[in-house]
């Protein structure tokens, strides 16, 4: 059965990103695939409320809004999602008693927005030169009623599907991965499988996520390179 | 000397030495770069510069906030004044304590009274994890002022801490550009605040823009863009 | 020395002033002496020995079974770790009070000048604590709003343990400096005289 | 003074109960750098689970569920109200997780904390596809039943998460869903509690959380182990034994092969839950 | 249809909701020719049953478990208590501690419409009443600047008098396990004006049809009432004979409690 | 906590001195707009403005819900302006309550496309009393860097112009909504489209006037003054939130020149919808 | 809620007086200050009154208004009376603390005294004659009462100023008809007589009580303790007594003590005895209030009207 949009089941929708659109706050991304599309904004380090100060670490806050209607739960859910993926990734301890807050505003959601959230929010803090052990890519996959396993899938075919999985990866892993994908050396920074599914699901669904992050991924360090390039024609004279 | 390589968090970065000298010689590992689990690797990105005989290696990133480093002039506004210094604003997590004392020529009897909102010239004294950033507008062992201090007049505009590294080396090509056509007073934080002053406020707002413009350019294309608004003028 | 054990509730009347002196865990109201706590009534007879014949009178006491959570009074002695400091004072959480566990921390500050006796001005708080330290100290106010006021004057008062840049305990080598085994590095601290 | 004697010496010379207030977390990760745990369990193993169902005569369904301290008590409300526009024939079901500064000081007065959103909205989705909300239509487009669950922990002493599903489907196993009819004039819907019908669930989901403490995979953290705990990873299984969900949140990787591993265990404990429910 | 206030920090059902209307609900009439129709005799309480430390975090310290907790059941009222501190208070006096008492009922804890969240008017006066009742008892002046917290939730309630004073018993059992400093322990009772007959412990029912409600809180030892609440009319003499049968009611009360605590002592909580 | 800071005295001054001689720091004339650019994109009714730095997003949808029994055959529309710290420091109101500009903003916009009814709300009805249209107008404020009223009103105006609603047919009793994929959506029916144009004041008088004031501009006025004219160069609106008084002049050559503004900006938006 | 805090020397002289029966203003301990009674000084309120005890500045001062609408009846609630909705704030200006969320906890507190006294059929008034239509319409009494000065003796005031509005309350004649619409079903259908003549005042408003709150100082008690006298008050005990005689409500408060039983008995009897003369008090400053109320209508109700009394 073809995808509503002739998509190949392994093939994610085309990706689009802006380094560094806002200029208030430090670092900022706005990540796009296909119609699905979040901006991120980081500010960091910068002064924390002594109340939640931390002494050997940098706090690290993420306030995410919805594309459409007001903010609630489901929006703390993703917060913490986000939040928990870059804990280790944003090595909080190079600036103690700062605070790091990334602020994602979804601009559409069209399906595989957590996934979209995290790779905006991985290249803001790039942007804001925010001290990364790792870069970080995230991609989302569902198992449809007819048991095809599709990537990157839309509102619509989330919607119908037996269960939707999302995976994020540290970028080093799936370095060590390979073009392979061989699941089992992998360590995901993040998963979410919901639904109805069986173990063998699971696992389809994980090697399928973690090539789409290795192109995701590739995409990413592109696009940082080519800004780096720009600015560094200069830096380099 | 330094061969560029460009480098995201996360990449392995080779210290293995060309010259065949023990291993155990401690590295030195300056800013975007770090030791993670036993190999060095970058954490921001950036232009990867290194010095094998040194030993050395750090990162040239370009940033937007400012983390004070000891001994580097900032451009700073004054937000509060308490008992024992001001407060200033050098755009870092938390603000700077600027010491009553810490000017030239600054005795308990005389100290120099500064409104809210003045700005100042300084250098970073103390910066370090545990205490708030303390600047000063003198050379604490000439007793000096060496240029820091408030500056009255002029204009204060923000850039990249990036672009403010460029425009504070002599050799910043957009300063010399302008200053061949124009004269101009400049003084550049690396928070990444630069404070200039001209006769004319045109012109101020000329060179204003001239340096924003610059961040993406190279030194020609820099001589190309003030050429052409000192004809616009 | 404890001559009967019952077990008491709050409010029961345990004796008279008159007979007993009234200790811990009781109270006193007209003459009578009750139970101030849930817990094992003791008495403890006075020692003979003692000339002074007013406090002949063996002391009524009420023995807690659970632990009993502490507050911090004037004159006690706290161990607390520093969480904050600036160069007027260092914040503090107060964890034990006389060894005495506190529920929960409560907010202590040791302004500058009450770090050491002896030339209280030249002392700079960057050479005395950093964040993470535990110090032993004596509550001397109980301060304002928020927090008790603490000094660390005596020898016995100071950072009993703190760790180094490098993450390692580090073993006080003088009154002013503490070592890294490991590293060998010495990083300045307000030592407290070590009690063993 | 002789200085001879080391900060170390000094730390022994602390007493037990001053080392467990002082180095709290320190405290906790010598038991497991000796392979157990402060409260002496395995590794792997859950601590005793306790439900109970009906233990709220003012709620229609209820259950009092016990993980070692944690407790929960689950009350579901069964109120009417009108179906969205959208699905005219879906009735409601709300699930709240309450953490008040009751159960634990770490949760302050006034608006939930994140944690407790948290929880609410994950509970939230994993239920609206285990409940049938067809099951809950009164007359189409006219009233329906809305199902308030609040699960209101008395004591928090970690993983509420496992505690809050668990006492949600004992609930709604509990639930007693009166015999109600629209009076279309009136528009009062009546019920009559004497012909009450059970609500069928889909699935019984039984859940299982690990927790990652350093390098140690430990099942069923409790408060203390959480605190040391940068991550977990929840599994949940249907009685059916297919997979309801998989969460893995917080700093640390987990490698595939532990992933799978917490999956195997996690229907180990189904089926001793299974048993208990 | 009574409006539910949509709140972003919670999961939100339908904007209205409304009980049904229970036809099977016949005119139960709780007082039938005097005699009571769960069949308790007028002066019957409930039987109460108690428990402490049910909330202690077993077997090591933990910083953020309360000092004492209580879990309290009279016939179907259900409370639980947790004290915590002394800690450190927002209000601090350096004379003297100050006691805050916090009183919540479950959502689904009436036997009408479920409560919202949000707290109403009626929980924040019982918390307000708990306080003053509790407040005489407490040696504050033991517990300088510190401040000591009692949490109450009440699980399930049957009637509001009733449920007070149970609130009330409760947390006397909660501070003792905590080891606060106390004068004595409060216990509390209430009762219904019935067809000018007093009748003890009455549930929701009985309340619902009696003229008047009032509940006394009371310190044997010092034989000091700490709250009296009166709602509704009575004769001065019927008052009077009302707070008498109250404080001999509360003495049982009492007895009840101080066994129980007793009793905890003597078999360390398992 | 991210927080913004007042701006230092030197720039004060500067701006003023260099204002009296009508130049303004980022170059322009006094009467320059910065650069608009309107970006509609493929889906319907999200669309992106830039004012010079600044960024605003707006994203209309909408969904059938029951009306309001008082008002039985009119539609809703719902508004929610909401600014967070992306688009400037401690802007965030998701926890506790919004900051004055979020009130300002919202409340404006709001008296800009609810009061002047330019939606057609009637339009909205599906069927009496049962269902109606629910219009959601979403702004989100990316970047602060002045005159957010402004792209407000353009990205909402913009954004309603933009958005298709799916197609409904009424058979008897039963209304059918139609797939967007089966029959072409329908466009709102607009009345007329308000614009805003934001003017800032200066000196102690506030006799010195500029169009589209920037984030300095805005923190050193003395006065703002907002004109909200549509297409057909009627008046909606017009706001001054405190400030120095004005010499009723000022007002009439706001309008003027306000006028001016709104043909270009109009016909902007036109270009934006054609593409 | 004690606002004021007194040096220990001024509390023990305050203590010490009123056990040797002495009080700072020379009152006995059962007297209570200078009562100024003033009703119908808001035009838009079906009642009004304002009652202030103690002298101008340095007395406790509320202003009650009470505002009846007609509800129609929804399921679940009363079917055959009206119901009566209490609200009690504290404005920020009659003290200091109460400004911002201060007054939150003494709002609460003086609500839910007020409901316990006047909310129900306890007050005296027949709830059944506010039912227009059973299970269709009826009256909400709205009793809003606003504290502006706050020195001693809250709840006593707010009872009697309530009292006094109820009496001056007037309700609209309503007329209930039976219509019997084309399906030929019959319904009671009602309408308001908008005549400002042809009004009648609330049914059993004779038999609302008023409120007494005995201070306990030392070992002794006083009535209607000035602000003072509250700092040092240990314990307090409001009782409610109707004209009849009857006890209404009674409420404890106060953080500090208990009461002995005994003292409580006395308390009671104490209320009742000094109740008959409380009663005939109030109706003289009623009766009083009662002539100047017409003359206030036409008078612009601004503060100066307020005061003009006082």
């Amino acid at each position: 059965m073809p995808r509503p949009d002739r998509r190949e089941n392994d093939q994610i929708r085309a990706l689009h990103s802006i380094l560094g659109l806002l200029n208030r706050v430090d670092g900022s991304a706005q990540f796009s695939a296909g119609s699905t599309s979040v901006y991120c904004g980081v500010y960091g380090p910068v002064d924390v409320k002594v109340y939640d100060e931390k002494l050997d670490r940098a706090v690290i806050e993420v306030k995410f809004r919805p594309a459409a209607g007001v903010s609630g739960t489901k929006d703390r859910w993703v917060e913490s999602a986000v939040r928990g993926t870059f804990e280790r990734e944003i090595l909080a301890q190079m600036h103690p008693r700062t605070l790091i807050q990334i602020n994602i505003q979804a601009r559409e959601d069209d399906g595989s927005a957590d996934a979209a959230a995290i790779n905006a929010t991985t290249m803001a803090l790039v942007d804001a030169g925010v001290p990364l052990r790792d870069m970080v890519a995230a991609a989302s996959c569902a198992v449809l009623a007819d048991g095809a396993a599709v990537v990157d899938p839309t509102l619509e075919e989330a919607a119908a599907a037996q269960s939707v999985h999302t995976f994020a990866f540290a970028g080093s892993d799936i370095g060590r991965a390979g073009s392979g994908g061989a699941s089992g050396s992998t360590s995901p920074v993040y998963v979410d499988s919901r639904g109805d599914f069986s173990v063998a699901d699971y696992d389809r669904c994980y090697d399928l996520c973690l090539r789409s992050a290795q192109r995701v991924l590739a995409f990413m360090r592109t696009a940082i390179e080519g800004k780096i390039a720009k600015e560094s024609q200069i830096s380099v004279v | 000397m330094a061969e560029t390589k460009v480098v995201l968090p996360g990449d392995i970065i080779d210290t293995s030495l060309d010259s065949d000298e023990e291993e155990s010689s401690v590295l030195r590992l300056g800013p975007g770069v770090a030791q993670i689990d036993e190999q060095v690797s970058a954490v921001a990105a950036g232009v990867l510069h290194s010095d094998n005989e040194k030993k050395q290696w750090w990162v040239v990133s370009n940033k937007r906030r400012y983390v004070p480093a000891e001994g580097e002039p900032v451009v700073g506004v004054v937000v509060a004044r308490h008992g024992e210094g001001y407060r200033v604003d050098i755009g870092s997590a938390q603000g700077a304590l600027l010491p009553l004392l810490a000017f030239e020529g600054a005795t308990k009897r005389n100290k120099p009274n500064l409104a809210v909102g003045t700005v100042v010239y300084a250098r970073v004294a103390v910066a370090n994890s545990v205490m708030d950033p303390e600047i000063e507008c003198y050379n604490s062992h000439t007793g000096k002022s060496e240029g820091y201090g408030e500056l009255a007049g002029g204009f204060m505009f923000k850039c990249s801490l990036g672009l403010a590294r460029r425009l504070i080396d002599s050799k910043a090509p957009v300063l010399n550009a302008l200053g061949s056509g124009i004269p101009f007073e400049v003084a550049v934080g690396l928070n990444g605040r630069v404070w200039i002053n001209t006769e004319a406020p045109a012109t101020t707002v000329l060179i204003a823009n001239a340096i924003k413009n610059s961040e993406f350019l190279d030194a020609k294309q820099c001589r190309q863009m003030v050429k052409e608004l000192l004809e616009k003028q | 020395m404890s001559s009967e054990s019952v077990i008491v509730t709050p409010g029961r009347r345990l004796g008279l002033t008159q007979e007993y002196e009234s200790g811990p865990g009781t109270y006193v109201r007209n003459g009578m002496i009750y139970s101030s706590i849930l817990g094992t009534k003791k008495i403890e007879q006075a020692l003979a020995e003692t000339s002074d014949d007013s406090i002949k009178r063996p002391m009524l006491f009420v023995e807690r079974q659970n632990t009993k959570f502490a507050i911090p009074v004037i004159g006690s002695e706290i161990l607390g770790r520093v969480v904050r400091i600036n160069p007027r004072a260092a914040s503090v959480a107060i964890m034990m009070v006389d060894s005495a566990p506190c529920q929960e921390d409560f907010q202590g500050i040791v302004r500058v000048q009450d770090i050491r006796a002896t030339e209280k001005d030249l002392v700079q708080m960057i050479n005395s604590f950093r964040p993470g330290d535990i110090i032993r100290a004596e509550v001397i106010s109980l301060g304002d709003q928020r927090s008790y006021f603490l000094a660390t004057t005596k020898n016995e008062h100071g950072v009993v343990f703190a760790q180094s840049e490098a993450g390692n305990s580090m073993i006080p080598i003088s009154w002013e400096e503490m070592q890294d085994p490991k590293t060998q590095t010495i990083e300045k601290r307000k030592c407290a005289k070590p009690v063993t | 003074m002789d200085m001879d004697d080391t900060s170390e010496q000094q730390q022994v010379a602390f007493a037990m109960h001053t080392f467990e207030r002082i180095h709290h977390t320190e405290f906790q990760r010598r038991f497991l750098s000796q392979n157990t745990r402060h409260d002496g369990r395995a590794f792997s193993q859950f601590r005793a689970t306790h439900v109970t169902k009906g233990t709220v005569s003012t709620a229609q369904g209820s259950s009092t569920v016990r993980i070692g301290n944690t407790t929960v008590v689950c009350g579901i409300k069964a109120e009417v109200s009108e179906p969205d526009v959208k699905t005219p024939n879906e009735g409601y079901l709300v699930t709240n997780v309450e953490l008040s500064p009751m159960c634990s000081a770490r949760f302050r007065p006034g608006a939930p904390s994140d944690e407790a959103q948290v929880a609410s909205e994950h509970i939230h989705r994993l239920f609206g596809k285990a409940v049938d909300l067809a099951t809950l239509c009164i007359e189409s487009g006219q009233a329906v039943w809305s199902l308030s669950a609040d699960i209101v922990c008395l004591k928090y002493d970690g993983n509420i998460l496992d505690t809050a599903i668990l006492a949600l489907v004992a609930a709604l196993e509990d639930l007693r869903l009166p015999e109600a009819q629209l009076d279309s004039a009136t528009g009062v819907v009546s019920a009559d509690r004497t012909i009450a019908r059970q609500l069928t669930l889909r699935k019984r989901l039984f859940p299982a959380t690990f927790a990652l403490v350093d390098t140690y995979l430990v099942a069923d953290a409790d408060d203390a182990e959480e605190q040391l705990a940068t991550t977990s990873v929840l599994v949940v299984l249907d009685d059916s034994g297919r997979l309801a969900n998989i969460w893995k949140r917080g700093a640390c990787p987990v490698s595939n092969e532990t992933i799978h591993q917490c999956i195997e265990s996690a229907v180990e404990r189904a089926e001793t839950i299974s048993k208990t429910l | 249809m009574s409006a539910n206030i949509f709140d972003r920090r919670r999961v939100n059902g339908p904007p209205r909701s409304v009980e049904p209307l229970y036809t099977d609900e016949g005119d139960v009439k709780p007082f039938t020719n005097g005699g009571r129709a769960d069949g308790r005799s007028l002066d019957q309480l409930r039987p109460i049953f108690i428990k402490t430390g049910p909330l202690a975090v077993q077997p090591t310290f933990s910083p953020t478990a309360p000092s004492g907790s209580a879990y309290y059941e009279q016939g179907k009222i259900r409370i639980s208590c947790a004290v915590y501190g002394p800690r450190q208070g927002r209000k601090s006096n350096p004379r003297m501690g100050s006691f805050d008492c916090d009183f919540q009922y479950a959502p689904f804890s009436c036997s009408w419409k479920r409560r919202p969240h949000i707290k109403g008017a009626d929980e924040k006066e019982i918390a307000l009443i708990l306080e003053q009742a509790m407040a005489p008892a407490i040696r504050l002046e033991a517990y300088p600047k510190a401040c000591i917290d009692a949490f109450v939730t009440v699980i399930e309630s049957d009637g509001k008098f009733a449920t007070i004073s149970a609130a009330i018993n409760c947390i006397s059992a909660a501070l003792a396990d905590a080891g606060i400093e106390l004068y004595d322990i409060v216990a509390a009772c209430s009762m219904s004006l019935n067809a000018s007959q007093w009748v003890s412990d009455c549930n929701q029912a009985e309340e619902d049809v009696s003229q008047c409600s009032l509940f006394v809180s009371r310190m044997p030892s010092a034989d000091e009432i700490t709250y009296l609440l009166q709602q509704g009319k009575t004769m001065p003499d019927q008052t009077d004979r009302a707070v008498q049968t109250c404080s001999n009611s509360c003495a049982r009360v009492y007895a009840v409690l101080s066994r129980y605590l007793q009793a905890s002592m003597e078999q360390p909580a398992s | 906590m991210v927080v913004e800071i007042e701006p230092s005295n030197i720039e004060r001054e500067f701006l003023l001195e260099a204002l009296e001689k009508g130049i303004r720091v980022d170059g322009r004339g006094i009467y320059d707009y910065r650069t608009l650019k309107i970006t509609c994109s493929p889906t319907y009714g999200l669309v992106e403005v830039q004012l010079g730095q600044t960024r605003v997003l707006a994203r209309v949808t909408c969904e059938v819900t029951r009306p309001f029994p008082d008002r039985p055959t009119e539609g809703l529309v719902q508004f929610n302006a909401d600014l967070s710290n992306l688009a400037a420091p401690g802007l965030d109101s998701s926890s506790g309550k919004p900051s004055v500009q979020e009130v300002a903003v919202s409340r404006m916009i709001e008296r800009v496309i609810r009061q002047s009814r330019a939606i057609d709300t009637e339009a909205l009805c599906i069927l009496a009393g049962e269902k109606v249209w629910s219009v959601r107008l979403d702004l989100h404020f990316l970047d602060h860097s002045g005159n957010l009223i402004d792209a407000a009103s353009i990205a909402s105006i913009a954004a309603l112009r933009h958005f298709r609603r799916p197609d409904v047919t009424i058979d008897g009793e039963e209304a059918i909504i139609h797939d967007v994929n089966e029959r072409n959506p329908v466009p709102l029916s607009i009345h007329h489209t308000p614009i805003c144009v934001t003017f800032g004041f200066f000196g102690s008088n506030g006799d010195l006037m500029l169009v589209d004031p920037n984030l300095l501009e805005e923190q050193v006025q003395v006065s703002s003054f907002t004109i909200t004219l549509n297409s057909h160069r009627e008046i909606c609106a017009l706001s001054k939130a405190g400030g120095v008084p004005l010499a009723p002049s000022l007002i009439q050559r706001c309008t003027q020149i306000a006028l001016t503004k709104v043909d270009d900006i109009n016909d902007k938006i036109q270009e934006a919808l054609m593409a | 809620m004690a606002s004021l805090i007194l040096s220990p020397a001024e509390q023990d002289f305050i203590i010490r007086g009123v056990e040797k029966g002495f009080r700072g203003d020379g009152r006995g301990s059962l007297d209570r200050r200078e009562v100024t009674l003033r009703t119908g000084m808001i035009s838009q309120a079906n009642g009004s009154a304002r009652c202030r005890i103690g002298s101008l500045g340095v007395g406790t001062d509320i202003l009650v208004g009470v505002k009846a609408e007609v509800n129609t009846w929804a399921a679940g609630e009363p079917e055959e009376c009206g119901t009566i909705v209490c609200n009690v704030e504290c404005s920020p200006s009659a003290a200091q603390e109460f400004e911002g969320r201060g007054a939150d906890e003494i709002n609460v507190e003086l609500t839910q005294l007020l409901d316990r006294i006047v909310g129900g059929e306890q007050s005296g008034l027949d709830l059944r004659k506010l039912c227009i239509i059973p299970r269709q319409a009826y009256w909400v009494l709205h009793i809003d009462a606003l504290v502006l000065d706050v020195k001693g003796g809250v709840a006593d005031a707010l009872v009697w100023a309530t009292r006094a509005a109820l009496l001056a309350t007037k309700l609209p004649r309503v007329v209930v008809e039976s219509v019997t619409d084309d399906s030929g079903v019959a319904r009671a259908e009602f309408d308001v007589v908008d005549d400002a003549e042809d009004q009648m005042g609330l049914e059993g408003a004779r038999d609302l009580p008023l409120a007494a709150t005995f201070n306990q100082i030392g070992r002794r008690y006083v009535v209607d303790a000035s602000e003072q006298e509250e700092a040092v008050t240990q314990a307090k005990l409001t009782v409610a007594v109707s004209p009849k005689m009857e006890i209404c409500a009674i409420q404890k408060g106060g953080m500090l003590k208990g009461f002995a039983p005994s003292l409580l008995s006395e308390i009671t009897q104490t209320a009742l005895r000094i109740a008959k003369e409380e009663f005939a008090r109030f109706d003289a400053l009623f009766a009083e209030a009662s002539k100047h109320n017409g003359e206030l209508d036409e008078e612009p109700s601004t503060g100066s009207t307020f005061l003009e009394p006082f």
